[in-house]
């Protein structure tokens, strides 16, 4: 691969990224809807909220800490898409692999903290504290399913795990092979998306959302388009994971819409649990059937 | 039922002096007793007659007489009766005694009078400003402030005074409506 | 009180001042914005009153509001409408100037009831503020009492029109004649008035700054300059009193 | 106020901190507020400030004539505005010693468990979406307003109907409406299973309300709390069956009860409150057809009417729990003095202050959501 074809990549990855995350961030708010419902937000409702953040006179910037925090909490994502392989395009893929994608992942939640830090504002300190406290929570059976498909394929390299599952059709997915990690992997999804019932970090009724309080204008867009990431990135790696990856788009994306759509339809269905119930839960069920995936996977 | 009640109120109302008794039906009584005696009267009520629940305590403004009337309702769950026991207390200085001791809700009450008439009670756990901390005029329930002076001399109104109005006026004014138009 | 007779209703949209638009592009960019503003408009969850009860209504599944891209958003950090939903008590009418000097332009006041036009059923209350437009530009008013979903929608779409097409400006006229809403607000709420935000200071920074922006009641903040506290807290007071 | 004058407060260094929870905030039932001390999570001070919304309505009726008030009082609680018109005009009844038709009382009843069925929908709606269950809050409210396009059809009006009045109520129910209702409650009741399976025992909703702002039955009643937050505690109390007002003794209902005091138990008995509610209108439609006279008995010019000398104190049981007015006439035609006891005068200020203590930041504004209290209701 050469180096012209390869920054054409790294440009468009996280565009595409974007774009799919807005699909994904419309579907999130129609699943809401109908579920409770009712109609829901026309189809570019997420693109017009993040241009009329951005379009916004006022900006109020808390200091330089602030914006850096922002910064990262995008950048960590922009960074973790070039990781993901997609049809077509493998980035930077066979360069990085799965333990540093890993490690990508942490950084938008600890940009959050220092940027909602600078805010000074509790309700913030409060939401994010509680935010790396839910981190620390799905971060075990999240590292624990990703080591199991690792050591199952043998390898960490995303487009190798890919490869060998496409070999064997739709049997050879990671699914078939280790049911018991992939149902791990679902069970911790939704905490890794922060939807209900994980999500009391950014609850409006107790902390007047959280993290987000102080954000206001192009930071607020920041974290519109740090949603879409989020969604993307959740979905992508799931897929590749468990699902076959994909060898073409068409088959591509119905599978990482249909691995976003289930932690969102269940999570309209649950209210929030408590910080402790959270890590009690993250740390019983997801952690017990990827122990057992595990043992079955070494034998 | 009702008579019972009232014989047995009667015996025990009985040995407190300067008091009034009215049964005005079967579940409500009206006592009327001097200042110094309600404390007592409420203690009797509550210890011995099971009237628990303090529904409210009122306070009326009698300017033309000087005194501020204050109107306890306690409700027992009993015998399912409310007793309303009314006393008076002169208007100056305007202060009573709390009666927080027997019934816990009577802080909320008391502090609510004290900001609206200014009423001050004694022992009451907590008297400062609840709903009118931004408010520094004179206890705006008491009878001698006009709410409505008060707003004509703070408040402009929109001035609004369109056409079809200066045509009613000069017709005469008003809008007719016919008797047999008008609904309730 | 002064009056605002001399001054237009509504704004032309007049160009930021102190910079030049060369770029051929800015007008699309601006008409682009413009438009997602109209699309995607983010209302403070403030129940200031009685008309606060028809938002459940027109927000959930019966009349869905979010159709619209109208949201509810919990700070006003992120909101672009003020809804006063009903009358505002003094003590409320304090917060909601607070609240609105925090939020970020643009931004829109919306007046919900009768009593926010002139004070409706309360007007003899000594407790109530009656004409909000005297203390914040106010964009769009819907009368009644209380106006029903379907009123509060179409008042919605009466402001979404007026942002696509740039009339919704008044917003300015807050920066632009900063000293008589000052004056009103000084007038109900005693002389040493002021609120955390620096007014002044953003309308200079927006190029706002007119003639009618400094005057004499601004003048008073200067004087009654205090650092800022915080909010008074007597949580012990029970305890102090009983001892 | 100038930026070079914000200065950050030097404190001393302490886990403790305050915050302010409200008016602005969305874990707050209306325009009300809380200062909480707080030590991480845990409450340690929490303080009630109220005010927000007072408009002083007891003044206002002092200078208003006695019909005129009728429009002023159901502003006092929004969500539940049916039982103060009912309770002031009892007042006045009682003052007058007027004697209301038995058709106009069925009337009342009917409407006063409409609005009792819609409070109660709004109240679980709300405390659902405290807890992040949004889905709850939107079928809550859309079935609300159901109920409110019936108030539409009856009385003209969506929330605030001022369709009572002294002496009777101010038109007879509009031809086919018994029918229309009938449907309406088949439809509710229907819908009651589902919100049991989405709400009421969804396992992650009840381990959030288990146990938070617990009370015993001896607190709540040294604390005056009335209506279903007492029922929660296990009395079974309820001014409709033990102070009986209207046709309410005619009428076959139970009361349901519960025994855990807590967020949860508050949530079950408005439940089961639902059903009885729906149990009391079907009643109503089966026996206000047969009940024949007039709606309202005569009454003087009412713009010129004195109403005589005497005072009153009426009691009903609202959706949030004992609502009392205390009416006083001189013999004029304005009301001398008029006092509302809201239930939730108790319920917003010292039970929720009691409860806030020790309970955890999240937990606060489930508390004031089970509790059911209506902030107008205390400012007045």
């Amino acid at each position: 691969m050469n180096l012209s074809e390869l920054l054409i990549e790294l440009l468009l990855m996280p565009l595409v990224a974007f774009v799919i995350g807005l699909g994904m961030v419309l579907m999130m708010r129609k699943i809401a809807a109908r579920l409770g419902r009712r109609i829901g937000p026309p189809l570019l409702q997420p693109i017009y909220d993040i241009i009329k953040l951005y379009g916004k006179r006022t900006q109020i910037s808390h200091g330089l800490i602030h914006e850096i925090g922002i910064i990262m909490a995008v950048g960590g994502y922009v960074a973790a898409e070039t990781l993901l392989p997609v049809p077509g395009m493998n980035g930077l893929a066979d360069k990085g692999g799965v333990i540093t994608l890993a490690y990508v992942m942490m950084i938008p939640s600890l940009g959050m903290a220092l940027g909602v830090g600078q805010c000074a504002n509790p309700n913030g300190s409060i939401g994010i504290s509680r935010a790396l406290t839910a981190m620390l929570a799905y971060d075990i059976p999240f590292i624990l399913v990703i080591f199991g498909a690792a050591y199952v394929y043998g390898t960490t390299n995303l487009a190798d795990i890919i490869a060998i599952q496409q070999q064997q059709g739709v049997s050879g997915w990671g699914l078939m092979q280790m049911p018991l990690l992939a149902l791990a992997g679902m069970l911790a999804l939704p905490a890794v998306m922060g939807k209900q019932p994980f999500e009391i970090y950014i609850a409006p009724a107790e902390i007047a959302t959280g993290p987000m309080v102080e954000m206001s204008g192009k930071f607020m867009g920041g974290l519109f388009v740090m949603q879409c990431f989020q969604l993307y990135t959740a979905g992508v790696l799931y897929t590749t994971l468990f699902l076959g990856g994909g060898a073409y788009w068409i088959t591509f994306l119905p599978k990482i819409y249909a691995v976003v759509a289930i932690p969102m339809a269940a999570a309209m269905l649950f209210p929030r649990y408590r910080t402790e119930d959270v890590i009690r839960l993250m740390w019983k069920w997801p952690v017990l059937v990827g122990l057992m995936g595990l043992a079955v996977a070494m034998k | 039922m009702s008579k019972d009640l009232n014989i047995w109120l009667d015996d025990l109302l009985g040995d407190i002096e300067n008091i009034q008794f009215k049964r005005k039906s079967s579940r409500r009584v009206r006592v009327d007793v001097g200042s110094e005696a309600l404390p007592a009267l409420l203690e009797l009520l509550q210890g011995r007659a099971s009237y628990v629940h303090l529904s409210a305590i009122s306070c009326v403004d009698w300017i033309e007489d000087e005194e501020f009337e204050l109107v306890y309702h306690v409700w027992s769950y009993e015998t399912r009766s409310l007793v309303s026991a009314h006393t008076r207390i002169p208007r100056e200085p305007g202060v009573y005694l709390s009666i927080y001791d027997l019934y816990q809700p009577a802080a909320f009450f008391e502090r609510d009078i004290h900001e609206m008439f200014g009423v001050f009670f004694e022992g009451s756990p907590d008297m400062e400003k609840f709903i009118l901390t931004e408010w520094d005029g004179p206890p705006p329930m008491r009878k001698e402030f006009d709410s409505e002076a008060f707003v004509n001399q703070h408040f402009e109104w929109e001035q609004y005074h369109p056409q079809w109005l200066k045509d009613l006026e000069e017709e005469g004014g008003g809008v007719t409506t016919r008797p047999e138009d008008i609904r309730l | 009180m002064s009056k605002l007779d001399n001054i237009p209703v509504r704004h032309q949209p007049t160009e930021a001042a102190g910079r030049k638009r060369t770029n051929p592009l800015a007008h699309v960019f601006d008409e682009l914005v413009k438009f997602c503003q109209s699309r995607s408009m983010f209302m403070l969850h403030y129940c200031t009153g009685c008309g606060a009860i028809e938002l459940p209504p027109a927000m959930t599944s019966r009349f869905d509001m979010e159709r619209l891209g109208i949201q509810p958003m919990v700070t006003p950090r992120q909101a672009d409408i003020l809804l006063i939903t009903g009358y505002v008590s003094i003590k409320t009418l304090k917060r909601i100037i607070l609240t609105y000097e925090q939020m970020q332009s643009p931004k829109y006041v919306i007046g919900i009831c009768s009593c926010t036009v002139n004070g409706g059923m309360y007007w003899q209350s000594y407790a109530t503020a009656k004409v909000l437009k005297d203390y914040l530009p106010v964009d769009v008013y819907i009368a009644g009492c209380m106006p029903r979903p379907e009123a509060v929608i179409s008042g919605m779409r009466e402001l979404m029109s007026d942002i696509k097409s740039g009339r919704a400006q008044n917003w300015k006229r807050y920066y632009e004649n900063y000293d008589h809403y000052l004056g009103n607000q000084q007038k109900l709420f005693g002389e040493d008035w002021q609120t955390p935000t620096d007014i002044i200071a953003e309308a200079r920074h927006y190029g706002l700054m007119t003639d009618r922006t400094l005057g004499e009641h601004t003048a008073l903040l200067e004087k009654h300059q205090r650092p800022l506290e915080a909010l008074e807290m007597r949580l012990s007071a029970r305890e102090k009193q009983k001892t | 106020m100038r930026p070079e004058n914000y200065q950050a407060r030097s404190q001393p260094p302490s886990n403790e901190f305050e915050l302010n929870f409200g008016p602005n905030h969305p874990g707050i039932e209306g325009n009300y507020a809380f200062r909480v001390k707080l030590n991480g999570d845990q409450v340690l001070e929490a303080r009630a400030d109220a005010g927000y919304l007072h408009r002083g309505f007891e003044k206002l009726m002092e200078g208003r004539l006695w019909i005129q008030n009728i429009a002023l009082v159901p502003r006092i609680c929004v969500p539940d505005p049916v039982p103060m018109e009912v309770c002031y005009s009892l007042a006045i009844e009682e003052i007058g010693g007027l004697e209301v038709p038995e058709r106009a009382k069925w009337i009342r009843v009917m409407q006063l468990e409409m609005s009792r069925l819609a409070a109660h929908l709004f109240a679980f709606g709300g405390h659902a979406a405290t807890t992040g269950m949004y889905t709850t809050m939107f079928w809550g409210v859309a079935d609300r307003d159901l109920i409110l396009d019936r108030f539409e059809e009856l009385t003209g009006g969506r929330v605030y109907s001022i369709y009572n009045i002294p002496g009777g109520v101010r038109r007879d129910v509009p031809e086919g409406f018994l029918d229309r209702l009938s449907s309406l409650l088949d439809y509710l009741e229907s819908r009651l299973p589902d919100y049991d399976n989405l709400f009421f025992t969804n396992q992650v909703f009840v381990k959030r309300a288990r146990g938070v702002g617990a009370m015993t039955q001896e607190q709540a009643l040294k604390w005056g709390v009335t209506g279903p937050n007492l029922r929660a505690t296990g009395l079974e109390f309820d001014v409709r069956r033990d102070d009986p007002y209207l046709v309410y003794d005619q009428l076959d209902f139970e009361i349901p009860t519960e025994s855990g005091g807590d967020a949860l138990a508050r949530n079950l008995v408005r439940r089961a409150e639902l059903k009885q509610s729906i149990r009391i209108l079907r009643q109503v439609i089966e026996r206000l057809p047969s009940i024949e006279g007039p709606i309202r008995c005569p009454i003087p010019n009412p713009l010129a009417w004195n109403v005589p000398a005497g005072e009153a104190y009426t009691r009903v049981e609202s959706s949030k729990g004992e609502l009392a007015y205390y009416v006083v006439s001189t013999g004029g035609d304005k009301p001398y003095r008029v006092h509302v006891r809201g239930p939730s005068s108790m319920h917003a200020v010292q039970v929720l202050e009691k409860l806030a203590l020790g309970a955890r930041l999240e937990d606060i504004a489930q508390i004031m959501f089970s509790l059911d209290a209506c902030p107008p209701e205390v400012d007045r």
